[in-house]
């Protein structure tokens, strides 16, 4: 096929807009693909593999020209890029990755992994090394609630006096989060830390706590950078959360496609963009969803 | 059977039922009792007074939801749509609070209080019920496919109005709603309390509740006494879409936040609330307690799940399988049917 | 010879059979009577293998036999037309008359064209002129009573129950019914049949069997009874059902209907029908099954808006009814043909059916008044002699006689000016028939514009003052009741295009 | 349709239905084509070959799904399990083709060809569907709450198989199920074609059909002609599960990875279509054919909604509106009722 630069369309498929850090990672893409002059268009999967092969196919047979991809699953997600390659629509992967070498033409990845990382060194410095603390998984489902939970888990077993009582999962949900946490804290009432998968959980878990008269006591730890996280860090409401960029992976999606359509061939496989620990003391450089301009 | 009265007087006292049998049959009472009993002897932590209110906080939603599921559901209809009517009301009440409405274009600024924004919340609410009543009767669309259609439309009304993203921050006094305390009771008990309340009046003390059931049990037999069965039905579904909206306040408030994927399969949990209280999904049979009951025994199984610390890959085999244990009980109980 | 055994049968709280005994020798018809919730359906249900909790015993062919269902004792010889219909709506006549019997060929499928061709066969004989692929909820009542007569028939039975299998038709299928169970009585095979028109009883059968209260009161042939006789049997006392007798009275106008069709989809149901109906007046209408008398009625009472022209006045005003609630506005009542269908919310307890239209009259304060509505309930149980255990039984437990007592008095309670009775005795009883024919003479008397629609002409003439005959959809005849003859009657109603 | 062979064909045409109506109702045809001609006026890619196998491919696990429920929903019942039916099965295959059954205690292992594991897991899915079947007869449990309990435990037990991890990389062989082409056709659309064929032969030609009709129309009726009415449903849930996993295979192979999350709220779609085709939800009435019509009408308005370049909040209010148009489009030209 030929095309002229202008006619070019480029897909962003998302894992789901039911969350509204995906909703902004899609907005930034779609708006950067507008300024570089294409035309695009968001799908949705709906955390639902079957339904990003759809999309794929659908998006293919319609002559999108790339796709800027934010995969529901690393390892379901593989046969959908394989097929791009085959049609051969270039791919790039956004904040999640997809378990093949070759098949996306670039990965701009956040890992979720380290990050929680740094979250756990801060916490087991924040409750000097022993405590009791429940954790909030997300989707039990989701290969990214486990990313999460491995990366923390990984720093903080190591201290035997930081006793995890209770681990329960609220599927990413702010109102789950809340009644979860207000159920645990009567079994639970002397806890001294709640960490959460994501942040709109760590919101709900605050709000069980005040509701409770717990806020002073129980420290919650979140992870995305969502406005309203940045903003209770900044209110001293809640102690940490692990800042993704999603507005530079999207950016940096839109640009690689951008330079693949004026002929660039070789791009880095994997681009890591880092997750960077916010607290009550660095607050201030960060707004939501990234740094503070 | 002694039968020596006049011919047509054969007494039989068994067959007189305690009441109108229809409305107070206290369908899942055992079940219930037999659930707390379990997890109290499990953990001391759940027969506790705080944690009551907990759980009674936490069914609050669901309650508002499933009474009015209840109404839809005895005039053989059902309900899909409550939970994104639940999420775009909510999040139009936060807009509006948050944000008013502007026209740049003619420099115009509505701004709210709060009980506008509440107003206009349940209006909405009660405007997407009657619509989906009207159609159910204009154009005798089966409810499953209008109401299923509505969960599609509002879920995507709600994405455009908060594009996606949470409205946060929305001022103390709107809290109350949803998390303050009123003569030692929260709020939102209270609230369900008197939505509860009506709703029983409702059912079975005024005509509208005899026409609910009349229409569920025949619908022809109801049209021919003279009832007006289309406006019956679209003010039910008016009622259930206004009580999904207060639901949805609720939410908003108790989060201070409307979360644009707030709801989302709370249509399963309001019909199970409804089948598990013993009423029938043909309609015409069931009442509102026993709905109570049923949302009652969710609300405590999910929090006995949490007491308990069952592990989450556990937690939905034991939900599922409590739940059936409790309408087993229950059904080998009454010996109705 | 079919012997039933000292059969005892109760229901939660009531014994519905105590001790019956019954024979049914082969090559007779045994007629069954007895009163309204009598036990006559509850037997044949026990003899048919319907329920298996009772006591006593049953002996087929010398043998004792229990069924475990009704399929044994259809395997067995034995089947039944129940008296309520029990047939799948939405499946047609062939395949209801096959169900759980059907035929298939070499490949386990079905044999369509067979069982479509036996069922022609068996329409053909019973004289239903409709095809075999009709759906059954395609059909009036009275044809799917056919349609369960022919199920019935389909097997080769030795012994054939019918309970009430003429309550819904028509004379002229009465006639073709009779001519099939001469054939059977002469192929030897044994028939029980219950019926409220003794008249039948007395054309068919050889035996008779007396229940009353769920017990035999007596037994024996035919021959030795009379009409007479048999009532007082089954009632313990008398019952007169006479003609009417003509009065010269001059009813002032109450109901007048002008130039009323009735369109459904391109057919013309009804066409062009013009009467009047005075105050005090009865009026009977008569014609063959699916003449549009149910039509008519409904017309009238605007469940058909919107086909319907033609106009209509009350009381000498125009009046225009779009729903039957502004029909029961302006004064009318309709006790409809089906009462399963349109009359009772069956699973409603007997007070919550009968104040279903008068609800609102019951309020006080915006709240229904609980003593005012069992009052209501009371009254009528005791007008009509309903017979129940409480005004809180459930209307689907009652007897059909007295079900559709439930549906009058609902009526009733609406203190109509114009009363509308499809089929008003269906299933009932001779004495509740006496009693329903003696308060509707009353309720003419007190000023009321009543229309009757019967197949029964004795019922017509008993009630009438004028008497309307429909054919096709069209009124072919008026004749003041009094100097009617019933040839007159059945010419009148027999189609001309037949 | 000539009949005048027999005598008794003179009266009453209007009476004489054009077939046997209950299973070739092309109830929502018009609406289906309306559709699909507005699309193609706007897009130009609709109408290919290669984006009809797309829909194809695309609409064929729910229409397994959607089969089943067609089965179950005419004899009154609904079966809500078969999306987490579908996640259990696919992860079971998954799992047993990657990593077979261990027993570490007795050093056991057990390896699965890939028959076996397919086979497995049909069975897995049919046990489920007969266990519901079983409890709703035996117990006289609402289908609704039966069927719920195993949507909740069947994810738990996904879950627990999977412990929330996906199981990917299952071999070239298996894709063949989900991705490879026979005869110039897709193979998942040769599996749904042939589930099609069978259940519309099953539903018109058998016994067995005849009585799953029957036992929707009335229960009752049909219990004292004889049907052995639990037998059949207990048949009839069985099939469903056992499509259901049969749905699952398909999901996995095509993905090459059995996902826990797999088949959320994929009820909701299977009974869409099957309401959408006409099939009453009271039973007794509706047609295999009229579900692959809903079925595929669902899969136009997906695929069409993404080549006519609606954004994706308002796609889920055009999907919405358009499914109310094309069931009230079809109201208004059949008749029925
Ligand atoms: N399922 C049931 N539950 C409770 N009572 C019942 C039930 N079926 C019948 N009865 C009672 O048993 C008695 C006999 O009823 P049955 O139907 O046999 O009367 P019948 O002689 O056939 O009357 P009809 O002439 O009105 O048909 C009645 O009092 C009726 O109310
Ligand atoms: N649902 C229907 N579809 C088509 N035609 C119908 C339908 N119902 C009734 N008809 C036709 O309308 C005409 C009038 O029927 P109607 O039931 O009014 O007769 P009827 O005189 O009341 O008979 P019955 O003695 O059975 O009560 C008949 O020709 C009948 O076949
Ligand atoms: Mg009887
Ligand atoms: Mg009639």
């Amino acid at each position: 096929r030929q095309k002229t630069d202008e006619g070019r369309k480029i897909a962003i498929v998302v894992s789901t807009l039911n969350n509204p850090w995906f909703v902004f990672l899609a907005d930034r893409a779609a708006a950067r693909a507008k300024e570089l002059g294409y035309e695009s268009k968001i799908f949705d999967s709906q955390n639902n593999t079957a339904l990003e092969t759809d999309h794929f196919e659908n998006a293919i047979a319609s002559g999108f020209d790339a796709i800027l991809f934010n995969p529901t699953d690393a390892d379901g997600s593989v046969v959908n890029v394989n097929k791009a390659k085959a049609a051969e629509v270039p791919v790039f992967c956004m904040d999640r990755e997809v378990n093949t070498t070759d098949g996306a033409t670039s990965q701009i990845l956040s890992d979720s992994y380290s990050g929680c990382v740094s979250i756990a060194r801060y916490f087991v410095d924040i409750l000097h090394k022993k405590g009791k603390y429940v954790e909030i998984l997300g989707l039990v489902g989701d290969n990214n609630t486990w990313m999460r939970s491995k990366g923390f888990h990984s720093v903080v077993d190591y201290y035997p006096n930081l006793k995890m009582v209770a681990q329960q999962s609220a599927d990413f949900d702010r109102n789950k989060a809340m009644e979860v946490l207000e159920s645990m804290l009567q079994a639970h009432p002397d806890i001294d830390a709640v960490f959460c998968g994501n942040d709109a959980m760590a919101m709900g878990a605050y709000q069980a706590l005040v509701a409770s008269g717990k806020a002073d006591q129980i420290k919650v730890f979140g992870f995305d950078g969502a406005q309203d996280v940045v903003e209770s860090i900044q209110h001293q409401k809640i102690l940490a959360t692990g800042m993704q960029y999603p507005e530079v992976m999207a950016y940096t999606a839109a640009q690689f496609a951008d330079e693949y359509f004026k002929g660039r061939r070789e791009f880095p496989r994997k681009m890591p963009v880092a997750v960077e620990l916010v607290n009550q003391k660095n607050v201030s450089h960060y707004g939501a969803y990234g740094k503070q301009d | 059977m002694i039968k020596e009265a006049s011919v047509n007087q054969r007494t039989e006292p068994r067959l007189v039922p305690l009441g109108q049998s229809y409305w107070v049959k206290f369908q899942s009472l055992i079940a219930l009792l037999i659930l707390c009993v379990a997890i109290s002897l499990v953990s001391d932590k759940f027969l506790t007074v705080a944690n009551g209110w907990n759980v009674l906080r936490q069914i609050s939603v669901n309650i508002c939801l499933s009474v009015g599921m209840t109404l839809v559901v005895l005039t053989a209809g059902i309900d899909l749509s409550v939970g994104s009517v639940l999420a775009l009301c909510g999040a139009i009440t936060a807009g509006l609070l948050k944000n008013g409405i502007e026209w740049p274009a003619q420099n115009t600024y509505i701004g709210f209080t709060i009980l506008g924004a509440v107003v206009v919340g349940l209006l909405v609410g009660a405007l997407l019920g009657s619509f989906n009543g009207w159609i159910i009767t204009r154009f005798n669309v089966p409810p499953f496919v209008a109401t299923l259609s509505m969960l599609t439309i509002a879920r995507g009304l709600t994405m455009l109005w908060t594009k996606g993203f949470p409205i946060s921050g929305l001022g103390d006094t709107f809290l109350y709603l949803g998390t303050g305390w009123f003569l030692g009771i929260p709020v939102p008990v209270w609230v369900s309390l008197i939505v509860v309340v009506f709703a029983v009046v409702m059912t079975s003390k005024t005509r509208l509740g005899r026409y609910i059931y009349a229409i569920g049990g025949n619908e022809s037999a109801s049209r021919l006494s003279g009832i007006k069965v289309n406006y019956v039905k679209i003010l039910v579904y008016t009622i259930a879409g206004g009580l999904a909206a207060l639901g949805g306040l609720l939410v908003t408030s108790r989060l201070d936040s409307a979360q644009p994927n707030a709801g989302i399969s709370y249509e399963l949990d309001s019909i199970a609330a409804v089948v598990i209280g013993g009423t029938s999904l043909s309609g015409g049979r069931g009442s509102i307690l026993g709905t109570v009951q049923g949302a009652v025994i969710i609300g405590v199984l999910n929090n006995g799940l949490v007491l308990l610390d069952v592990s989450p890959f556990w937690q939905q085999v034991v939900k599922g399988m409590v739940i059936l244990l409790a309408v087993i009980i229950d059904k080998s109980n009454s010996k109705n049917d | 010879m079919f012997i039933a055994q000292n059969i005892t049968k109760r229901f939660a709280g009531v014994t519905a059979l105590n001790q019956v005994n019954l024979s049914l020798p082969l090559g007779q018809v045994t007629a069954i009577v007895g009163e309204n919730g009598a036990g006559k359906s509850t037997l044949m249900n026990v003899l048919s293998g319907v329920y298996q909790d009772y006591e006593g015993e049953l002996i087929w062919k010398g043998e004792t036999v229990r069924f475990a269902n009704p399929k044994e004792a259809q395997e067995a010889g034995i089947s039944i037309i129940h008296q309520e219909l029990n047939l799948i709506p939405y499946l047609s006549i062939t395949e209801n008359i096959f169900l759980g019997r059907e035929l298939t060929n070499s490949l386990g499928l079905l044999d369509q064209a067979k069982m479509k061709k036996r069922t022609s066969e068996l329409l053909e004989r019973l004289q239903l002129k409709v095809s075999p692929d009709t759906l059954i909820s395609e059909l009036k009542v009275g044809q799917q009573q056919i349609v369960e007569i022919a199920k019935a028939l389909l097997w080769d039975s030795e012994v054939i129950i019918m309970d009430e299998p003429t309550s819904a038709i028509s004379d002229r299928e009465v006639e073709v019914l009779f001519s099939v169970i001469e054939d059977l009585r002469r192929a030897n095979k044994a028939v029980a049949y219950i019926s409220h028109k003794l008249a039948e009883l007395f054309r068919m059968a050889d035996r008779f069997v007396v229940l009353r209260d769920g017990q035999t009161v007596d037994s024996g042939d035919m021959q030795d009874m009379t009409h007479d006789l048999f009532i007082r049997k089954m009632v313990g006392r008398e019952v007169q059902v006479n003609r009417r007798i003509c009065t010269d009275t001059c009813f002032r106008k109450l109901l007048q209907v002008e130039g009323i069709s009735l369109l459904k989809g391109r057919a013309t149901v009804l066409d062009n029908i013009s009467f009047e109906v005075g105050k005090g007046e009865v009026v009977g209408i008569f014609g063959l099954m699916g003449a549009g008398r149910t039509e008519l009625l409904e017309a009238i009472f605007g469940l058909h808006n919107g086909n319907v022209r033609g106009q209509l006045s009350m009381n000498d005003e125009p009046v225009s009814i779009k729903t039957p609630s502004d029909a029961i506005r302006i004064g009318m009542a309709l006790v409809p043909e089906d009462r399963k269908k349109n009359g009772l919310v069956l699973g409603m307890d007997i007070a919550a059916n009968m104040s279903l239209t008068t609800l609102e009259a019951l309020e006080s304060y915006g709240l229904l008044d609980d003593q005012s509505e069992q009052a209501l309930a009371k009254h009528y149980i005791k007008e009509l002699n309903i017979k129940t255990s409480s005004a809180q039984q459930k209307a689907k437990n009652l007897s059909g006689g007295n079900q559709q007592k439930i549906v009058l008095g609902k009526w009733l309670a609406t203190k109509p000016q114009l009363l509308l009775l499809d089929e008003p005795t269906r299933g009932i009883d001779i004495h509740a028939k006496s009693e329903i024919y003696k308060l509707i003479l009353q309720l003419a008397a007190e000023g009321l514009g009543i229309v009757v629609v019967s197949s029964e002409i004795p019922e017509i003439l008993a009630l009438s003052d004028r008497i309307l005959v429909l054919a096709e959809g069209k009124l072919t005849a008026e004749f003041p009741a009094c100097d009617v003859t019933e040839d007159e009657l059945l010419k009148a109603a027999i189609p001309p295009s037949v």
